[in-house]
């Protein structure tokens, strides 16, 4: 029966030849490296569309260089068409929310970090893993190549509501090909995803090694194995409204499209039946689900540094958990407060409302605990910490304002403003990737061998610090005055009197940008001409700290650990050392 | 490092909190009965919101600054936390958080459970690729039923209406502004010809999504405040993603006096 | 180790590059497809060519004009100085002749393949209104919107059998230049941003076509003698309606032909 | 083959939440399977609701099956389905008790009777599309018929004939002495799932829609 034990592929010698060993790997490491960095390019893409949108938001009649070569079409001379305007943020969302925020932070990290963490030599499905990322990177080309179809990428934001995704290029510019090609990105991203989440339940639950109680997890797995489970669940209902929608696009259906409509003086007389708030509902229950599988990896990585860096156990372990537990289940009950305002029954509006609040609690729980976390302890302000530290601020600043969206009388005013642009841009966009900067800085060490460089990265943490928060601070004012997003230019007069904050803005997204060409310098640097790491340069305890860096093909070469301890033994008082290894067989009094 | 990480947070902690405490960026004027309970439920919020805030987000900094390693060899507390301070914030978290919510309950009770109020003045609003269209009754106050063939926005037949047969349609008045009159209770009764549009009115602390294949009575009363401000004119935008002339999608809002508006109701009337 | 990621990466880089490549190429290649079509044109004998020439005249009630409510675009209201405009559809000139007919000569001239002139056609945009509001354009020949406004259009013609599309044109953005492959009577333009604009383009292979003016007549020019079917198209009313006449043109023939509608009810 | 000293300890004589073996001593194959299923089997609940939001929506929806040949046809499958579940089980059973020949046979019976319901369904799609059911309309009633029918049944069929290969693939392994009786296990979750999510789209797709004299 060991061979039932012993998951079919992963014990095996390393392979040999580049194709095996560096592009068809079965690796998790390379797997891990291969999702990073496919992560890492959607983010300079994502960004690069950023800062032209605010380029065109500020100065509508400048000519953006080069742009014109991007798209002759979208961007005559140089001057971007609102559409051409709709379509970057369309691909910027897009890019962002699948390609960067679920992608870099689990199936990145998580599956680099995961197995090392619980002591298993690989993956449960090392080649459903491959499989996974291989998927990914065709639903990523097929995305992208939507930039180059005739009448430009779609347009329909990264939601895609119908009827607009959904009667073809009737509705405008975009609606064609291009929206075809989005709908069959996001399906194939579907399976990825949900291929890449079976692998980490299954993993989680099945290789841990001797000794690693669940409840010695490192928080990290635990986030991604809560994450995970998230994702099984939430991405099957995504993959059958993209079903349905390109069944409604090519297949002439009308799942979302409802009898009657006259688009641009054509009657639709093909289309009748359908809801569009379907759609919605099919999507909300994924998409909020999936803004949790954004940050609840954040989490755990950020809790796990800010417990390194403080040299002191996290602050009510069970409770953090715990609270990702709620998270994880509660986020299937949210959905509905991104439709108060959509024309569903109002009275669900207020269960949801209730819901969302509640949703609050197990957040403030986790705030909390990264501040008790801190309290008492001795904190190392490496680079990796002072992104955590930005995390928890981050994560505090933007989950406030969530509180304002959560209540339907209240968000009658700020839905679809500023507001909300800045407030998942906070809690969710900035604060996850600055949980990816600080996971960068964490295990680049291991991941490399060598050591980043701290002061471009300091450099590059405070430039990026401030910056975010002067570029989305002030969307919250701009969505109080009643600004609202996903607008190309801002022709009312109304307007005018606010400009000068979306220049302060625009400007500081330059600024941000900038500063992320010092983070590409020093990883790309660091990697070649950075200082030699050690086994364990940060005085970790978590088993990944155990093997050399980077760790040999099977992790442990050979010699499986046991486990003895939690994941955040510091400063444990009368012992040798500040910290406790968890596969030292040293006794700690268990003091809890 | 640690004053440094210190400084600035609590710095930006000062300017965010600042800003709205001055109200330098703050909601436009309110011209409708049910928006000041909506304004001083945000109020509450942002006061429960900015104490927490402020809390936290000085907090961290007087940890980071405080607890910052010397160098001089302390060791940190050693602490798994504390099971009983980690239930009184849950608790005080859960209390507050959706204590505040069930504050809010009534507002929204009172816009979207009751309907409009009995004699309210029905007019029908139709969301297409990009503009707003409204249809006021008539003397008959019936709507005249829409032929889809018949629309044809060349010759502003918007709402598809067939004069020439269908009695219910003769006294109709389509405009392409919204004029009500000042204290009388409206029902706007939402439909889109394309795709999702949403009506927005700042002033009016009213937003609703405009869904093809649905009708969505909406109501409210503007009150003399509005007179007061721009002539009584604010803005209709579209706030759902509409396609690529969205950022444009707009109508206005024109509030009068009861006889200004029977004056300007003639006036649509013989342009038809 | 070090390699590996930068492997990665590169592989990642080079596939995205390798799309970028393809799609430009694909893109590339369409262009020439289409201009190489163009044949060599039939040669005219010019010493013997004639002419039709005619009056669209309107018979019964005039119909209403409908006033056009710009309430939503100050840039267009501003730009007719607060005047009433009313649709061009619903125009009839004073002298009881129909404006905006487009006559074009339908069949006859299946024989003669004409190159398309290089001069391009222009549809302006004055005051929120297309101008001309009825327009003949040739096969592959170059239609070139601009704009006089301070607000941004689309332009979005909607055809049968060509390739639909749909541009904006902010103000002092470039003229929008294109091209239909494929013959087709009428292909109505919309700005969608205002919803009473249309415009109506005649696409035709041959280059005889005209449309009426205030004075209601037209003229065809340059015939080789031969038998055609010409063709008046109006939308008088707000309804499309049609009407063909046979016509037969000697060597140096000037014929005329006049057509008469009625509003469509 | 790396030392697995402390994989290789029984599970049964560990905490199941310790780690070092696994919780209910489930092979990981067959945890993923239970993933995989349990997804799929979310996605099979969207679609109906989906289908059951449209249907609701509509005010004519058709009840187009009678009892003959469509109501029988779709009964005589669900046999086909159902007997091929109970082969399916005897499958299992052979490959316990590692009587792989036997085991081998089962499963082609029991993807024999999945061929033998792709047919039938085929059949009943050619018929059906003969009438002039289509994606987007049909001779009765609400066009949403026609796609809702089609996606959820299509779906379903296309996961029997994933099935199918996948049987035929591990029958032809077991024959050969490769794989062993988890696996068979494994592909049998599969092939039960399948005849389960049937079990709702019978009743749901047909028995709802049946015609009513």
């Amino acid at each position: 029966m060991a061979e039932a034990h012993a998951p079919t592929a992963h014990a095996q010698h390393a392979p040999q030849g580049f194709i095996r060993k560096y592009i068809f790997s079965l690796d998790h490491k390379v797997i891990g490296k291969q999702y990073y960095f496919l992560a890492l390019f959607s983010v300079f893409v994502g960004l690069l569309l950023s800062i032209l949108m605010r380029w065109h938001l500020v100065w509508p009649d400048a000519h953006i260089p080069l742009l014109d070569k991007l798209s002759p079409v979208g961007a005559p001379g140089g001057l971007m068409t609102p559409e051409y305007y709709l379509s970057l943020m369309t691909m910027h969302g897009t890019i962002m929310i699948f390609f960067v925020l679920t992608t870099a932070p689990q199936s990145g990290f998580g599956n680099y970090f995961l197995p090392i963490q619980i002591g298993a030599e690989d993956m449960a499905f090392p080649r459903l893993n491959m499989l996974s990322f291989w998927v990914t990177l065709a639903a990523l080309l097929t995305l992208l190549s939507s930039f180059f179809v005739s009448d430009g990428p779609p347009l329909a934001g990264w939601t895609a509501y119908p009827p607009l995704s959904a009667v073809g290029s009737v509705s405008g510019p975009g609606e064609g090909l291009g929206q075809d090609l989005w709908v069959i990105s996001i399906a194939l991203f579907c399976v990825g995803a949900l291929l890449g989440a079976l692998n980490f339940i299954a993993t989680t639950l099945e290789l841990r090694t001797r000794g690693m109680k669940l409840m010695r997890l490192p928080l990290t797995c635990w986030a991604w194995f809560i994450t995970a489970i998230v994702g099984l669940l939430s991405f099957a209902v995504l993959f059958a409204a993209g079903v349905l929608l390109l069944l409604d696009r090519v297949g002439g259906t009308s799942f979302f499209v409802p009898a009657g409509l006259i688009v641009s003086d054509k009657i639709l007389s093909n289309h009748s039946g359908g809801s569009p708030l379907l759609y919605q509902h099919l999507f909300w229950f994924f998409g909020h689900p999936e803004v949790y599988i954004a940050i609840l990896p954040g989490m755990g990585i950020t809790s796990h540094i800010l417990s390194c860096f403080s040299r002191k156990p996290i602050f009510g372990y069970r409770a953090m958990t715990y609270s990702l537990m709620a998270i994880g289940f509660l986020s299937f009950t949210v959905w509905g407060h991104h439709m108060f305002v959509s024309g569903m029954s109002p009275y669900t509006a207020f269960a949801f409302s209730v819901m969302t609040m509640a949703i609050g609690v197990p957040s403030a729980i986790k705030t909390f605990n990264w501040l008790g976390t801190l309290w008492g302890g001795r904190l190392r302000l490496t680079t990796a910490m002072l992104f955590s530290i930005g995390f928890v601020s981050l994560f505090v600043s933007g989950g406030l304002s969530g509180l304002f969206l959560a209540q339907p009388p209240v968000d009658v005013n700020l839905h679809a403003t500023y507001f909300v642009v800045g407030h998942f841009h906070l809690v969710m966009g900035v604060a996850a990737i600055f949980a990816m900067f600080g996971g960068t800085f964490y295990w680049f060490p291991k991941m490399f061998g060598r050591m980043m460089n701290e002061t471009l990265g300091k450099i590059h943490f405070w430039l990026t610090f401030v910056g975010v928060y002067a570029i989305f601070m002030p969307m919250h004012y701009l969505g109080v005055e009643g600004n609202v997003r996903r607008y190309s230019t801002f022709i009312d007069d109304f307007m005018q009197p606010l400009l000068p904050v979306h220049k302060f803005m625009s400007i500081w997204a330059f600024i941000v940008g900038g500063a992320q060409l010092i983070f590409i310098f020093n990883l790309f640097w660091s990697m070649f001409k950075g200082e030699k790491a050690g086994i364990n340069p940060w005085e970790s305890t978590s088993l990944e700290w155990t093997v050399p860096s980077p760790p040999p093909h099977d992790n442990f070469a050979g010699k499986i650990p046991v486990v003895y301890h939690g994941p955040y033994e510091y400063g444990v008082p009368g012992a040798e050392k500040d910290y406790i290894m968890q596969d030292s067989p040293e006794v700690v009094a268990e003091s809890h | 490092m640690a004053l440094a990480v210190a400084l600035v947070v609590t710095l930006i902690t000062l300017i965010s909190v600042g800003i709205f405490v001055a109200k330098v960026y703050w909601f436009p004027v309110d011209i409708s009965t049910h928006g000041a309970a909506m304004d001083h439920q945000f109020l509450l919020t942002l006061i429960i919101c900015g104490v927490i805030f402020v809390a936290a987000q000085l907090g961290l900094a007087y940890f980071v600054w405080r607890y910052r390693d010397k160098g001089d060899g302390r060791k940190a507390t050693y602490s798994h936390g504390n099971n009983k301070l980690e239930a009184t914030w849950t608790i005080a978290a859960a209390i507050v958080f959706i204590g505040l919510n069930f504050l809010g309950y009534n507002i929204w009770a009172k816009m979207h459970f009751t309907g409009a109020a009995p004699g309210a003045l029905k007019i029908q609003v139709q969301a297409q690729q990009f503009a707003f269209y409204f249809r006021y009754p008539g003397p008959d106050g019936e709507f005249g039923p829409t032929h889809l063939e018949k629309v044809d926005d060349a010759i502003g037949n918007f709402f598809g209406l067939d004069r020439a047969h269908d009695q219910a349609s003769k006294d109709d008045i389509v405009t392409a502004t919204l004029g009500i009159p000042v204290n009388r209770p409206v029902e706007l009764i939402l439909r889109s010809q394309d795709v999702e549009h949403s009506f927005f009115v700042r002033e009016l602390r009213m937003q609703q999504d405009i869904v093809p294949g649905m009708e969505i009575p909406i109501h409210f009363t503007a009150t003399e405040e509005a007179l007061k401000h721009n002539g009584g004119r604010y803005e209709i935008v579209c706030t759902q993603l509409c396609g690529l002339g969205h950022y444009k999608m707009r109508a206005f809002l024109q509030v009068m006096t009861e006889q200004d508006y029977e004056k300007w109701l003639q006036t649509q009337a013989a342009a038809q | 180790m070090n390699k590996r990621h930068l492997l990665a990466l590169a592989f990642v880089v080079s596939l995205a590059l390798f799309l970028i490549a393809c799609s430009k190429k694909e893109e590339t290649t369409e262009q020439p497809a289409e201009t190489t079509t163009a044949v060599q044109p039939t040669p005219i004998d010019q010493s013997t060519v004639g002419e039709v020439t005619g009056k669209v005249s309107f018979d019964g009630t005039k119909p209403k004009p409908h006033q056009i409510m710009m309430d939503q675009d100050p840039a267009c209201v501003k730009a007719h100085g607060g005047k009433p405009v009313y649709a061009e559809d619903d125009e009839v000139n004073g002298n009881g002749t129909l404006p905006n007919v487009f006559v074009y000569v339908k069949s006859g001239a299946e024989n003669y393949t004409f190159a398309a002139p290089s001069d391009p056609v222009v549809l302006d945009q004055k005051g929120c209104m297309y101008d001309p509001h009825v327009l003949g354009v040739m096969v592959d020949q170059t239609l070139k919107v601009v704009s006089s406004d301070p607000t941004t259009h689309n332009i979005h013609p909607m055809p049968k059998d060509n390739r639909e599309w749909n541009m904006s044109q902010p103000p002092g953005a470039a003229p929008i230049e294109q091209k239909f492959a494929r013959p087709e009577i009428m292909i109505p333009v919309k700005c969608n941003q205002h919803p009473w604009m249309r415009a109506y383009v005649g696409v035709v292979k041959n280059p005889f076509f005209s449309v009426t003016g205030s004075d209601g007549t037209f003229s065809i020019k340059g015939l080789p003698p031969g038998t055609y079917t010409v063709e008046a198209w109006t939308a008088v009313g707000g309804t499309p309606q049609t009407q063909d006449q046979t016509v037969t043109i000697g060597p140096k023939e000037s014929k005329t032909v006049d057509f008469s509608f009625k509003a469509a009810s | 083959m790396a030392s697995h000293e402390a994989v290789s300890i029984p599970g049964a004589t560990e905490s199941v939440w310790s780690g070092g073996a696994s919780p209910y001593a489930v092979v990981p194959k067959k945890l993923g399977m239970w993933l995989f299923i349990l997804s799929d089997a979310i996605t099979f609940a969207a679609l109906i609701v989906a289908y059951s939001y449209v249907r609701v929506a509509s005010e004519n929806w058709p009840r187009p099956f009678a009892l003959w040949p469509s109501i029988v046809n779709a009964t005589v499958m669900t046999v086909v389905l159902l007997t091929s579940s109970v082969t399916m089980v005897m499958a299992v059973r052979a490959a316990k008790l590692e009587m792989r020949k036997a085991a081998a046979g089962w499963m082609v019976a029991t993807l024999s009777g999945g061929i033998l319901f792709d047919i039938l369904h085929v059949r009943e799609w050619l018929g059906l599309i003969d009438e002039g059911v289509r994606l987007f309309k049909n001779p009765w009633g609400a066009p949403m018929f026609g796609a809702s029918f089609f996606a959820l049944t299509g779906l379903h069929m296309l996961h029997v004939t994933i099935g199918v290969v996948y049987l035929a693939v591990v029958a032809a392994c077991i024959a050969r002495g490769k794989l062993t009786s988890d696996d068979v296990e494994v592909s049998g979750l599969y092939w039960h799932f399948v005849d389960l999510v049937w079990m709702f789209l019978f009743p749901l797709i047909y028995l709802m829609s049946a015609k009513t004299a």
